[in-house]
């Protein structure tokens, strides 16, 4: 990722106008910034403020997840899944179980079933409260940051009550998960439910009807649903620009086939419509954690019938899942040993940062911080 | 054996990081062997999936014990430790060779002929020791280790009679080859399943040359031992791809005679997934699946157009929730990839995923489609040969495809000729090799 | 205007409410019974089956066996037994798969040193690592 | 004090005047640690976290400790920045914003210099930090504080007009510049009520000039680091902070004197045994409590969405309040 730069020129024209010689300059913005998610640098070529030209650079955090995985077992593979999105853990868990599940035909029982529904869903409102509160503090609004994370830390308690860990949670194995709701659980999680929908209705009233937050989103990083399909774009990116596809409702997985819950589009395609959706989506989770704490099962084993070593059958799978940011699939190539021949994990913060160049051109600065929040990337996952 | 539970002592604790700083020089000076005898390519023995499990169950500090014997602690205790110590230091060296050189400890064919190739290493190890300044006994106890690696703990004690008789013959390598050698039939006997042919391959030579021996190997002992387990390793040394139907008819020998072990593999392999899901046996074909006239509207629609040789194979994964699949020969892939996403009926207009895959004697690229219109997933494979792997870039169709390319091309090698700017993406620029491939060695072993 | 008085007036109401700070060096932070803090081993239940050191994902657990001292017992017991916590991810799969519950986890979490040796613990600081153990495992 | 100002220059009234200016120093020294400090909790407070509270009792020392850190830290100078310009640029930014503290009559007796054109004196002064932002800008070689320098110019320059335009509104009623009589004019009403549109519009562009949020652009924490002053560090970065908080005094008073009747009692409680110094403290105290509550609440403007709503937006305002505030007066007596 040590880049030669020379390869952008650099123009400069003297204007007769002004008699005023201009020249483009080469700002780097990171690796090391405060508004770039995590390690991810970006060359901008600007000429006064507006953008001409951008080059993301990334690998700054790339461990070589899919090398190590090819010298571990199975079970050994999900810590490491974890530390990809580490802003919902509970997805990338789930993908690889869920992969290996299809390859084994292994069937879940319905209260684990039950159970990773919650934890994936409670995860995906974490996840969010994240986004909202650090694009809130990129726009330059500095409160919302602590709301959202006190909200937050009551998602991350549960868990931690859960599983053991608040970030890395290790929770979910093949065929099932590994701990039971300890007693209790299931009435807290109402509870948060409960404060959380009250709560949104400030973050609305705190956030969402300011005029300068408006007119800062709107119309910028604004993109057509033809290029997004085009830029292999997932998730609240894809679905800002009119295309309703969620794969929990389009590709059912697990239990999501039993809630109803609706899939919020917009069709304008820019920051603020990505605002809407993710705040909207918060409402949606919602929804699916109430009725999956209702029809919640009082008892069954949480684990199926694994073999003790768990070998795949030799053959390959591709399956994917709905994360907060977008499509999150799982390629295993196996050769019957319990070891994976080859394992690739799609991951969407990688697609979705294909288009940002595209986005920038001729924006300015603050916009560049707006257009990069608005697509929601966790180095973590783009460099896994 | 517990000691009385009290405070862990202040020397305590020093003793404690004393053991450790060591644990940390031997460590260093065991990988600057490993370093040393990493040149030759497969040069680490990893034993078949038993041994290294049970080598690995006493990764017991090596470098622990080692400092043990530095202490010239002459008890019994390091006696017996010495064996678990040597075979611990070959489990290790195979660990490390495993990590950085999966290929060897991987496959399976290469598993079936670990002992050729562990002989090999005995010898590359034995030149590397005679250079290393490691005291003799180092050595004895790792020849005990060569010979004893497949015996329990019990066994230790007949193996250092081994070790001793083969380190008194170890001054020439020729000698060790032949200890190393006898004590391989040995445990091939013991081992039972993979009746091992004493093939070539006895020096390390070039990887590829050893793969393809290492897979006639494997061939022909799958062929000889019907038992599932062997079947299935040779299997999965040919193709990956679950392709029951097409078998690829590699021209080379090896390849009629890897054919016909990968069938009778599949066959082994589809009774065993059989057997695993409930299925009945697999004489009776199950139900054709629900995507079926999918994967058939498509294949008619590309063979109309571009002639059925295009379409190497089509089959139904059943192992990916039944995607319909197929493997597009690689000359004119992108004009399939064109009618793909163009053809009103097909279009095939978001790439979801797009990655290589080295399967040893061939690279693969997969493509996994969806299209929004008919709402249809599509799996695409692309072969190409290992050498220099080229496959059609598909950025002009998708631009999606721009960082994925980027990202096989940086970790895998595979050139998508037609892509605008081909550079490393995640690795830096000034990195030698790319990691994923399966003869990866890393290029400077850093501590 | 109006969005800006809805926003002014409700952190004008957070004034008043509830803090949520918590004062954590002086009031220590309360974890939950099932929290994966750092192991606890008694060295008396291990039966060194090794299978901790196998299913660690960073291969940071490392233990050496030793014959039983006395004779008529077979079977071994254990020598050294080190975790090297630079690497280790806290991940609680060596205590879900060892058979004696001898590596069982705490819920002490705060192992901050000046130096990378001090964490290399060996057997008797994990023996002797014995508050708040976690019961069920 | 102003008494002294009639007598005669003799050793000892200069030397009075020495000790009051230093005692005012003192003063406003005071208010800035403490104006940070409170900043600091206030907001705290509201965001659901206690503020600094580890320094001292209730933390009340943090802010002088923050200070000592600040003297006592390397002062490191880029390699090839412009060696004079980097060291006057602080020196440009925070003289103005004491020397604007001399005209502000604190109360009836408590006044430094009783100028005729108190208002544009302070105007005039308060434009020259202008140069010191952007000379720290430049002469800091950072395409950073470049850029932020650049943005503090357009800002501070195009919000200075409708700054100054909104007070036009003030002078026209009270019929002069001299801030005394201004606040003398007030006796009956303030001219918070009369002038409602033209306080707003000082109010909105007294946030500008301050660079304080939402017009924070040129220190923008999330885009450009620190704007202006990110390669300062030490002494001359706290000479900058310093200004920041010296200025909103100087804003805060000129507010109180302008709109909200300086040290006179709000109406009809004029009999309370209260000196007008409280008064205007307690008006003061207000309008630096509206200044963290609205850094707490609002999201940063857009560079390119700034200066026409300071051209399109305020300045109309602006110009329609004197337009009303001259005919109401031409009709009041008479000329109309």
């Amino acid at each position: 990722m040590s880049m030669n730069l020379d390869m952008i020129s650099l123009n400069s024209e003297f204007s007769e106008g002004t008699g005023l010689r201009t020249e483009e300059m080469l700002l780097n913005v990171g690796p090391q910034h405060p508004s770039t998610h995590g390690v991810f640098r970006l060359v901008v070529k600007i000429d006064g403020e507006t953008i001409k030209e951008s080059l993301p650079v990334i690998g700054y955090l790339h461990r070589g997840t899919e090398k190590l995985a090819e010298g571990l077992n199975y079970t050994q593979i999900i810590p490491y899944t974890d530390r990809m999105d580490y802003l919902s853990a509970m997805t990338n868990n789930y993908v690889i179980c869920h992969a290996v599940e299809t390859m084994m035909g292994i069937q879940i029982p319905e209260r684990a079933d039950f159970l990773r529904v919650i934890v994936m869903e409670m995860n995906r409102i974490a996840s969010h409260l994240v986004w909202w509160g650090t694009y809130l503090l990129d726009i330059g609004a500095m409160s919302p940051f602590l709301f959202a994370f006190r909200d937050r830390e009551m998602i991350l308690e549960l868990f931690n009550e859960l599983c053991g860990a608040r970030l890395t949670y290790n929770y979910m194995r093949i065929g099932g998960v590994k701990w039971d709701a300890p007693p209790g659980w299931i009435e807290k999680v109402k509870e948060f439910v409960k404060h959380l929908k009250k709560e949104i209705e400030n973050y609305h009233a705190l956030v969402t009807g300011n005029e300068i937050f408006i007119n800062r989103l709107q119309g910028i990083g604004k993109f057509d649903a033809k290029t997004a399909i085009d830029y292999s774009l997932s998730g609240v990116m894809l679905r800002s620009t009119g295309v309703k596809w969620d794969l929990r409702k389009d590709e059912p997985y697990s239990v999501y086939n039993r809630f109803e819950f609706d899939v919020p589009t917009a069709t304008e395609g820019d920051c603020l419509a990505r605002y809407q959706l993710r705040m909207a989506e918060i409402e949606q989770s919602l929804r699916i954690l109430e009725q999956a704490l209702g029809q919640f099962p009082e008892e069954g084993e949480i684990m199926g019938k694994v073999p003790k070593v768990i070998r795949p059958p030799q053959g390959e799978t591709f399956v994917r899942i709905e994360s907060p940011r977008g499509e999150i699939g799982c390629y295993i190539a196996s050769n019957g040993k319990d070891k994976p021949w080859r394992m690739k994990f799609r991951r969407p913060s990688f697609n979705n940062l294909q288009i940002l160049p595209k986005l920038l051109k001729g924006e300015n600065i603050s916009n560049m911080v707006a257009i990069l929040g608005s697509i929601d990337i966790v180095l973590g996952e783009v460099d896994a | 054996m517990s000691e009385e539970k009290r405070k862990p002592t202040p020397e305590e604790k020093a003793k404690a990081a004393a053991e450790a700083r060591e644990k940390l020089e031997a460590a260093r000076k065991a990988k600057e062997e490993q370093a040393a005898q990493a040149s030759a390519p497969e040069a680490v023995a990893s034993s078949p999936e038993q041994n290294a499990v049970k080598a690995e169950a006493e990764p017991a500090s090596a470098d622990q014990l080692a400092q043990a014997k530095a202490e010239a602690a002459a008890k019994a205790k390091a006696a017996a430790a010495a064996a678990a110590a040597a075979k611990a230091k070959a489990a290790r060296e195979a660990a490390e060779g495993g990590a950085t050189d999966t290929k060897a400890a991987e496959t399976e064919a290469g598993g079936a002929d670990a002992d050729a190739k562990a002989k090999a290493a005995a010898a590359a190890k034995a030149k590397a020791a005679a250079a290393a300044a490691a005291a003799a006994k180092a050595k004895a106890a790792r020849e005990a280790a060569e010979a004893g690696a497949t015996e329990t703990e019990a066994g230790g004690a007949d193996a250092d009679a081994k070790a001793k008789a083969a380190a008194a013959a170890k001054a020439k390598a020729a000698a060790a080859a032949a200890a190393a050698a006898k004590a391989k039939a040995a445990r091939e006997a013991a081992d039972g399943g993979a009746a091992e042919t004493e093939a070539g391959g006895d020096d390390a030579d070039a990887k590829a040359k050893a793969a393809a021996a290492a897979k006639a190997k494997a061939a022909a002992a799958a062929a000889a031992a019907a038992k599932a387990k062997a079947a299935r390793e040779a299997g999965e040394g040919g193709a990956a791809g679950a392709e029951a139907g097409g078998d690829d008819a590699d021209a080379k020998a090896k390849a009629i005679a890897a054919a016909k072990a990968k069938a009778a593999a599949a066959a082994a392999a589809k009774a065993k997934a059989a057997g695993g899901d409930a299925a009945d046996t697999e004489a009776a074909p199950k139900a054709p699946s629900k995507n079926q006239p999918h994967l058939d509207h498509i294949v008619k629609l590309i063979t109309e157009k571009f002639g059925s040789e295009v379409i190497e194979a089509s089959y139904i994964n059943e192992l990916a929730k039944e995607v319909p699949t197929l493997v597009i020969k690689n000359e004119n892939w992108h004009d399939v990839a064109k009618f793909l996403k163009e053809n009103d009926e097909l279009s095939f207009d978001y790439l979801s995923n797009l990655h290589g895959v080295d399967y040893e004697d061939r690279m693969e690229v997969y493509y996994h489609f969806y299209s929004y219109k008919n709402r249809q997933n599509l799996a695409v494979k692309v072969k190409t040969d290992r050498e220099q792997p080229t496959v059609a870039s598909v950025m002009n169709i998708w631009s999606g495809a721009n960082w994925n390319e980027r990202e096989t091309y940086d970790l895998l090698g595979i050139y998508f000729p037609g892509h605008s700017e081909l550079r490393r993406i995640m690795l830096p620029e000034e990195w030698v090799g790319h990691p994923l491939r399966k003869d990866y060695v890393p290029f400077d072993e850093e501590v | 205007m109006l969005g800006f008085a809805k926003g002014l007036g409700y952190t004008f109401k957070q004034l008043t409410a509830k803090k949520v700070t918590h004062f954590y060096p002086d009031v220590p932070y309360p974890m939950p019974p099932r929290f994966r803090g750092i192991q606890h081993f008694s060295p008396e239940k291990c039966i060194v089956c090794n299978q901790c050191a196998r299913i660690c994902p960073t291969e940071c657990i490392q233990l050496t066996g030793k014959p039983h001292p006395d004779p008529e017992k077979k079977g071994k017991i254990i020598d050294t037994y080190d975790i090297n916590f630079e690497i280790c991810i806290l991940c609680d799969l060596c205590t879900e798969v060892c058979p004696t519950n001898a590596i069982v986890m705490t819920n002490n979490f705060e192992l901050a040193t000046y130096s990378r040796d001090e964490l290399f613990k060996n057997l008797n600081w994990l023996d002797d690592n014995n508050t708040n153990v976690r019961e069920e495992n | 004090m102003t008494d002294l100002l009639q007598q005669s220059t003799s050793l000892w009234n200069v030397s009075m005047f020495i000790v009051a200016a230093v005692v005012l120093l003192l003063v406003v020294l005071f208010f800035v640690t403490y104006a940070i400090y409170f900043e600091r909790k206030v907001i705290g407070w509201m965001q659901l976290r206690t503020g600094p509270n580890r320094v001292g009792p209730l933390g009340l020392l943090q802010t002088v400790v923050d200070v000592t850190k600040l003297l006592l830290k390397e002062d490191t100078r880029p390699k090839d920045a412009d060696k004079a310009l980097y060291a006057l640029a602080p020196v440009l930014a925070y003289a103005p914003a004491f020397a604007v503290l001399a005209v502000m009559p604190f109360s009836e007796t408590i006044q430094f210099a009783d100028l005729g054109i108190g208002v544009l004196y302070y105007m005039a002064l308060s434009s020259i930090t202008v140069l010191g932002v952007i000379t720290a800008g430049w002469a800091s070689n950072n395409k950073y504080s470049l850029i932020g320098g650049m943005r503090s110019a357009a800002q501070m320059i195009s919000y200075e007009v409708p700054l100054v335009m909104s007070v036009l509104g003030v002078i026209l009623m009270t019929g002069s510049m001299n801030l005394r009589e201004i606040v003398e004019a007030q006796r009956d009403i303030w001219n918070v009520i009369p002038q409602i549109l033209g306080f707003c519009v000082f109010i909105v562009a007294a946030q500008a000039e301050l660079n304080r949020t939402p017009f924070d652009l040129p220190e923008a924490e999330s885009e450009l680091v620190a704007g202006y002053h990110v390669e300062y560090s030490g002494f001359r970065f706290a000479m900058f902070m310093l200004a920041e908080y010296v200025y909103m005094f100087g804003m805060g008073s000129l507010v109180t004197i302008l709109f909200l009747g300086g040290w006179l009692a709000p109406f009809g409680l004029d009999f309370l045994p209260i000196p007008g110094i409280v008064w205007f403290i307690l008006k003061f105290l207000l309008y630096v409590f509206f200044q963290f509550w609205i850094r707490a609440t609002m999201p940063r403007f857009r560079a390119d969405q700034l200066l026409p709503f300071a051209w399109k937006g305020l300045l109309p305002i602006a110009l329609v309040n004197i337009l009303i505030t001259a005919v109401v007066i031409s009709f009041q007596n008479g000329t109309l």
